[in-house]
């Protein structure tokens, strides 16, 4: 292949790359020499944004460690997808135990590391929604509570996917799961259920927590990294559209994660002991629409009977924008 | 040196000076006076290098045991009855992965009716869990126990349950004997993980198996835990030449006449009764038979002491050519009778046995001399019937208070 | 083999007088064991704990039934704990109280029990000398001063090992002043139909408030 | 230590990265496949300028100015002139327009064009001489462009111009205002400069014998005539052409206009005409035109300066008569079909003089007589893929030619009769021009682009432009060229952003390093789709897999 002519071009950092930015401000992902601590191989499906953030996020705390990471990972869609016997996908030492104690694994880690005197080597426990905000809330919490040094990362793709798209209590309000289908007189997920894991985590008064998307990677990685920085137990919690579970194009997403935080529907912050410490402004703003539509799991949103739901949604919408202060005070 | 401790302290000691990097457990009794006792010694630095964790379960207890070991420490915790059944899956999962943590269980009834008291049915409902189960006698045995169960637990890669009574021996105060620091620590090699979460030499652990491996998996499982028995006699023996006195082993044998436990002790002759037990009845029937036998009764006492891997050879070997056994079992397979009997008389298949088994010590219901010297002398008689429950009472359970009943309607 | 019964209350350091007991027999030189009988009891409630002295190893687990000495640390349970229930013949009773041995048999339903009662105010003793309702040095004191089991020597030395410090002299202090009570009221307490035929209190022997009805 | 030889089970245990022998590529459906699309500013610009290319070496800044000058030089050799007096339909077309506002692709040039003249940079050297003369007949952008082109093809270039100075409308037409005449004269003398020769007051009077001299003939005669109207006028009506107008503010004879000029006409010449009256002291400048603004023909930007100067422009009129400094208007309306028609309402303005703007014709006097050169419909009738007329071995462009009367049209047609010429010369077929595939904006993720406003060139007060000919826009400096440069979206081509890299889910990108862009591997890729959905540039087409 013969070089091309590349010129520099005004993407800022919104783009993984770019080469008007200096080498420090380059995404950890746009290296040709990345760690790709999630590599080729998994059997992720095809745009998977779980394994894309995955990879995000272990490559950047690769780096943030030096390499001085272990892993510990929640039984769901990513542990199947990447190590089915005799293969695995992860490169730094990795674990999987059970779907429930990804976060008292990584605290047994980090326990047995600090009575070896390697506290340089850093834990990072990771898991999907229903490991984390169902079954495995409790060890979380605890985790939490006792301030272990560890990163507990939240792959949200808002229900069990590994299982065939059953209901978590992640899954929003309308969505269409086998467990919760769109038929009857209030078809979809019911209203008023589900809790916040970021929230929760925030109640818990440790050191970091913060939410991210795979529509900015400079910020999830500059969370990451912030993390990595800090000691103590540490919670990101990354929205990951699944779309087998979402009724999505493989191809979307990235620009359905970007539509929800620019709807306002998924609020992206950042918090320190409890304490909200920085939001991301919406730059363009979305309607709802943009976010719900291209998701089959919400196609009944768009038939008749479906606009109080509809309604609903750009109240959620409304309200995080009130609440977070979204638009950075435009209107 | 000898001297006065209870059962609880004399396992936490032994436990600290085997040097655990990693102590997690969660409350419950009759397992906190052994944990509280750790978090002590973690808190003065008597037991040093140790991280104490406390969690907000057994199942986390046994996550954090997993996550420890994993990452190169010797783990260990404990716990009894729903504690150890809330943690079941962890503790599948920490077999399935090979690593040797070592746990205490002080054995305990499970509910419901809720039972804090002792008998087996919380270990027995683990038996296919893949841990090695090694039952004390008595207090010196559960603490010299948990120096062999380190060792063999990390020779094999297998994780190991200590079984000891609960409050029957964890509370109970005897003279006995510690190993000492140096000693244990010229006995036990220093844990080298197989298998440790090592950045210089990543790799993944725990992965999934499909039907194409699984089998395969499992046989090799199947392969070690036959070795185990090998390693676990052994580290038994091992552990008697260096200190003295024995422990574990599969299978302990008794002096036909003084009863007292004697490895070299001759097998139990045809025309023999042979009484099998484990835990601390052992002890009970130690002072039960040797009366019986000075009356010239022709009993035999056989101690199981590995209950997982189960030890048929060797108690074939110490049955002898006996073949009438009584089985004191302290866990009921509803149905069917007492758990360990089936274990028994799977070792037994075409000998041609009789088999009673005799369920006792349920939810904490004192095992009296008496009451066994009588099952002994029904079985010698031919009046025991194949499945006897020790001490039942007439007319069942008590019916509640009239109060108490009114208000629960 | 000697095998004692104690009944108390929880938080009264019924387990522990059974652990102490065990270990001040075992400097007497005995095997020992100590069983708490323990329940989900809460503060208050009944509570039993067994110990056993023998020359030779202890292997039986069984509860002690036939108690060759019983230490009740409340008089309120002299009814309902049956004190009396399975004691050896002769066996000896000892009992925190303030009253006497005829008020014990009475309330124990015992009147005729071949048994030697011992009374002594051991949560008294307690209060005036540790400050707390724990009356367990007072009553192994006690028992020190009625059966030759153990010494008072032995006794101090349990508690203060296990209580280094002023709480430790202080409940030696106790053990001291209930192990004089009962020998010093030996006579003027003494309810036993037998009462001549007491032994006199000199020499190494003990004797009890109460004489067996043997 | 004892004697168990199964080995340890160690709960399946594998080593890192294993999954590399899992090829996942057999999963997909469709492949993604790098591409490289036309951008719309190139497909729209008449002068055949790869704009993508010059603004992306612009971008690197300093290191890159030469680069991308001599990018514009290989399709237009007047970069200078063409960065003031282009109606840039460049920027029109430019996909940014959607996102924020369209890149100041002109002013770019402009600045480039520029620099050259300042930094003396020349054209590049032409080719080895063919040993073929060719004659140019006219030195407007048509003409210059062709004789360019040929000369870098080895070609002895004659350039015969009837005026006295070269540059035909460029000169003559466009206000000095618009286009300094300095820098008109430096782009020519550079194009001498390689070799080229300009002959000025030499009109050619004979086609057989100018092709008895020359092996090929270019016609670039241009439209200088003005087209006339029939009005109505009395013997006191001052009427004008405008374009003679411009010409002799050209030549430096500025007529006499009075206070009150009345301009006929919607196209960039009366828009030139009004705003030249107001230079020329009119006070009042009125453009009369027929139909309505969005009919006009003139640029809009070239309409809102005029505005801006206090051009007043009556829609809908026509003018019926002029008598003396009145000028009787008619109002009209537009039919069914779109086109003025009279309504027999009329009105009066004062007009010291009239300027006729109403278009503009070739003169094609050297023509005459010559009959295997076809004219239609006034223009000269060519083949047009060779740019042939109907004569062997001569060739037309520019006004004088079928097309858009625009220099930047010109230029481009210049160069594809020198293209032709050289073929036919070495009786070669002058293939094609090939059909692009254009990058369309709904190819792009335009989320990814910073927001950036474009650098407007910063224009002299409107009250300063109407006192003289001093130029009205300033250039831009090199830090906000480089600035707008960079807001090109790199249409349809990899810039390497690393999205597809940094975004592929399967890690089935590998990055060659700087400038050689990405390779995809198809033993992983899944065929998710990614990559091409959040390609900035639209550079990634996803095509059915065939297996």
């Amino acid at each position: 292949m013969s070089t091309v002519h590349i010129p520099f071009l005004q993407t800022g950092t919104l783009a993984v790359g770019g080469r008007l930015l200096d080498d420090a401000e380059r995404s950890v992902q746009s290296h040709a020499d990345r760690p790709s601590s999630l590599t080729k191989g998994h059997r992720a499906c095809q745009g998977c944004a779980e394994a894309l953030a995955a990879r995000w996020v272990m490559d950047t705390a690769v780096e943030a460690t030096d390499g001085r990471l272990v892993v510990a990972n929640a039984t769901g869609c990513l542990e199947v997808f990447s190590t089915l016997y005799p293969e695995s996908a992860w490169k730094p030492p990795w674990i999987h135990s059970l779907f429930a104690n990804a976060a008292a694994v990584a605290t047994g880690i980090a326990s047995s590391l600090h009575a070896q005197g390697r506290d340089d080597v850093r834990v990072l426990a990771q898991g999907g929604d229903g490991g984390t905000v169902d079954i495995g809330l409790a060890a979380v919490s605890g985790m939490f509570e006792r301030n272990d040094d560890v990163l507990y990362v939240c792959y949200d793709n808002q229900g069990y996917m590994n299982t065939g798209v059953q209901r978590s209590s992640a899954t929003p309000a309308s969505a269409r799961t086998a467990t919760t289908p769109a038929v009857g007189r209030h078809p979809g997920a019911p209203q008023g259920t589900g809790k916040s894991m970021v929230k929760i985590a925030m109640a818990h008064e440790i050191p970091y927590v913060a939410s991210a998307t795979v529509a900015d990677l400079r910020d999830l990685e500059h969370k990451v990294r912030t993390a990595m920085a800090i000691r103590g137990a540490r919670y990101l919690h990354v929205l990951v559209p699944c779309p087998l579970g979402w009724g999505s194009q493989s191809s979307e997403s990235i620009s359905l994660s970007r539509a929800a935080v620019q709807s306002g529907i998924f609020p992206v912050v950042e918090a320190r002991a409890g304490e909200l410490t920085d939001v991301q402004r919406i730059r363009e703003r979305a309607d709802v629409e943009e976010y719900l539509r291209p998701q089959a799991r919400f196609a009944h949103l768009f038939k008749p009977g479906g606009e109080d739901g509809l309604q609903r949604w750009r109240a959620l919408a409304e309200a995080n924008i009130r609440h977070y202060d979204l638009l950075g005070g435009r209107p | 040196m000898r001297e006065v401790l209870e059962g609880s302290q004399a396992v936490a000691r032994t436990v600290a000076r085997c040097r655990p990097g990693v102590v997690c457990a969660y409350p419950i009794s009759p397992q906190t006076h052994i944990v509280e006792a750790l978090s002590v010694m973690a808190r003065t630095g008597e037991l040093s290098a140790c991280e104490y964790v406390n969690v907000e379960s057994e199942f986390s207890a046994m996550s954090v045991s997993i996550g420890a070991s994993a990452a190169g420490s010797r783990a260990y915790t404990a716990t009894a009855s729903q504690g150890l059944l809330y943690m079941a899956e962890a503790v599948y999962n920490a077999a399935g992965m090979g690593l040797p943590i070592v746990m205490t269980v002080a054995n305990r009834a499970v509910g419901a009716p809720i039972n804090i008291w002792n008998d087996h049915s919380d270990a027995m409902a683990m038996r296919d869990a893949g841990w090695l189960q090694l039952y004390a006698a008595d207090n010196q045995e559960a603490a010299d126990l948990h120096v062999i169960a380190f060792a063999a637990a990390e020779e094999l890669g297998i994780p190991a349950m200590v079984c000891m009574d609960g409050f029957v021996l964890t509370h109970a105060t005897d003279v006995l004997e510690l190993a000492t620091q140096e000693q244990i620590d010229a006995f036990l090699p220093p844990y080298s993980p197989a298998q440790a979460l090592d950045i210089e030499n990543p790799s993944t652990i725990g992965t999934m198996a499909g039907p194409e491996s699984f089998t395969e998996t499992k046989y090799l499982q199947h392969l070690r835990f036959l070795d185990a028995a090998g390693v676990i006699e052994a580290w038994s023996e091992r552990f008697r030449k260096a200190f003295g006195r024995e422990a574990g082993g599969l299978v302990a044998r008794y002096d036909p006449d003084t009863l007292d436990r004697d490895g070299d002790a001759p097998p139990a002759s045809a025309e023999d009764l042979a009484v099998v037990a484990m835990g601390s009845v052992v002890g009970t029937l130690q002072a039960t038979l040797a009366p019986m036998r000075a009356e010239g009764l022709p009993v035999r006492l056989v101690g199981i002491g590995a209950y997982r891997p189960f030890p048929r050879e060797a108690l074939k070997a110490a049955l002898g050519d006996s073949r009438h056994i009584v089985v004191v079992d302290r866990a009921l397979e509803l149905g069917a009778g007492g758990v360990l009997t089936g274990d028994v008389g799977r070792a037994l298949a075409h000998t041609g046995s009789r088999i009673h088994s005799v369920v006792a010590g349920l939810g904490g219901r004192p095992i009296l001399e008496a009451s066994l010297r009588d099952a002994v002398r029904r079985a010698l008689a031919d009046e025991l019937p194949a499945l006897d429950f020790l001490d039942l009472k007439a007319g069942g359970v008590p019916e509640p208070p009239v109060g108490a009943t009114e208000v629960a309607r | 083999m000697t095998q004692v019964r104690i009944h108390g209350r929880g938080g009264q350091g019924v387990v522990t007088a059974a652990e102490m007991l065990a270990r001040a027999g075992f400097l007497a030189g005995h095997e020992v064991q100590a069983i708490p009988s323990f329940g989900s009891e809460r503060t208050g409630a009944p509570v039993v704990a067994y110990c056993r002295f023998s020359d030779a190893r202890l292997r039986t687990r069984e509860p002690v039934l036939e108690p060759d000495v019983v230490l009740v640390q409340d008089p309120t349970l002299l009814g309902p704990a049956r004190p009396f229930a399975g004691l050896a013949p002769g066996g000896i009773v000892i009992v925190d109280t303030t009253a006497d041995a005829p008020w014990v048999r009475e309330h124990a339903g015992a009147q005729d029990a071949d048994a030697r009662v011992v009374t002594v105010p051991a949560t008294r003793i307690a209060m005036d000398l540790l400050g707390r309702p724990k009356p367990a040095a007072a009553m192994l004191g006690a028992y020190a001063g009625c059966a030759d089991h153990i010494t008072l020597d032995a006794v101090q030395q349990v508690f203060r090992a296990r209580f280094p410090g002023a709480v430790g002299e202080a409940n030696a202090e106790v053990a001291t002043t209930a192990f004089a009570h009962v020998r010093g009221d030996l006579y003027t307490r003494d309810d036993s139909p037998e009462k001549g035929d007491a032994a006199a209190p000199a020499g190494p022997r003990i004797v009890p408030q109460e004489v067996s009805r043997a | 230590m004892s004697d168990h030889d199964a080995p340890p089970t160690l709960g399946l245990s594998t080593g890192p990265a294993t999954s590399l022998a899992y090829h996942t590529g057999a999963w997909r459906t469709e492949r993604p496949v790098y591409v490289d699309l036309a951008p719309p500013c190139s497909l729209a610009c008449p002068s055949g300028e790869d704009i993508r290319a010059w603004l992306g070496s612009t971008q690197e800044g300093e290191a890159g100015f030469e680069a991308a000058w001599r990018q514009i030089v290989a399709a237009n050799p007047l970069p200078a002139v063409m960065g003031r007096i282009c109606y840039h339909p460049c920027q029109a077309a430019c996909n940014r327009g959607e996102v924020d506002e369209e890149v100041g692709i002109n002013a770019v040039e402009r600045f480039l064009g520029d620099t050259a003249i300042a930094r003396g940079w020349a054209l590049p050297e032409p080719g080895a001489s063919s040993g073929r003369r060719v004659l140019v007949v006219g030195s407007g952008p048509a003409g210059l462009s062709a004789a360019y082109h040929l000369r870098r093809r080895g070609h002895e270039v004659v350039v015969r111009e009837a005026a006295a100075q070269p540059g035909g409308m460029m000169r003559y037409g466009i206000p000095a205002y618009r286009l300094p005449r300095d820098v008109l004269a430096a782009e020519i003398r550079r194009i001498e400069a390689t070799g080229v020769r300009i002959e000025c007051g030499a009109r050619v009077e004979s086609l057989d014998e100018a092709q008895a001299e020359f092996d090929a003939v270019v016609l670039t005669v241009g439209a200088g005539v003005a087209h006339h109207v029939d009005i109505p006028a009395g013997a006191a009506a001052k009427i004008v052409d405008a374009i003679d107008v411009l010409r002799d503010v050209a030549s430096g004879h500025a007529p006499l206009l009075g206070r009150r000029v009345a301009v006929y006409g919607g196209g960039n010449t009366a828009m030139d005409a009004a705003r030249t009256a107001r230079r020329l002291g009119a006070q009042d400048a009125v453009v009369v035109y027929r139909r309505t603004r969005e009919q006009m023909p003139a640029h809009p930007t070239e309409l809102e300066d005029a505005v801006g100067e206090g051009v007043r422009v009556q829609w809908l009129s026509t003018i019926s008569e002029v008598s003396g400094p009145t000028v009787t208007i008619e109002r009209m309306e537009l039919d069914e079909d779109g086109r003025p028609r009279g309504t027999g309402e009329f009105e009066e303005l004062d007009a010291d003089t009239v300027m006729l703007a109403v278009g503009q014709e070739a003169d094609l006097s050297l023509l005459a007589g010559v009959t295997d050169v076809e004219v239609r419909d006034g223009v000269i009738a060519v083949d047009p893929g060779t740019l042939m007329t109907g004569r062997d071995g001569v060739f037309a462009a520019g006004d004088a030619s079928p097309g858009s009367r625009t220099a930047t049209f010109a230029i481009g047609r210049g160069a594809r009769a020198a293209a032709a010429v050289d073929a036919w010369l070495a009786s070669r077929v002058l293939p094609a021009e090939p059909v692009l595939r254009e990058a369309t904006a709904d190819r792009l993720t335009p989320w990814y682009y910073s927001d950036a406003p474009q650098q407007h060139r910063a224009e002299l007060e409107a009250a300063r432009r109407v006192t003289g000919f001093e130029e009205v826009l300033t250039g831009l400096d090199a830090e906000h060229a480089v600035f707008e440069a960079r807001r090109c979206m790199s249409c349809g081509s990899c810039f390497e952003c690393d999205n597809c890299f940094g975004m592929c889910p399967d890690d089935a990108i590998r990055k060659l390093g700087p400038g050689m862009r990405y390779e995809i591997d198809y033993d992983y890729c899944k065929g998710c789709g990614i990559c091409a959905a959040e390609c900035p540039c639209g550079a990634i087409d996803m095509i059915p897999e065939v297996r």
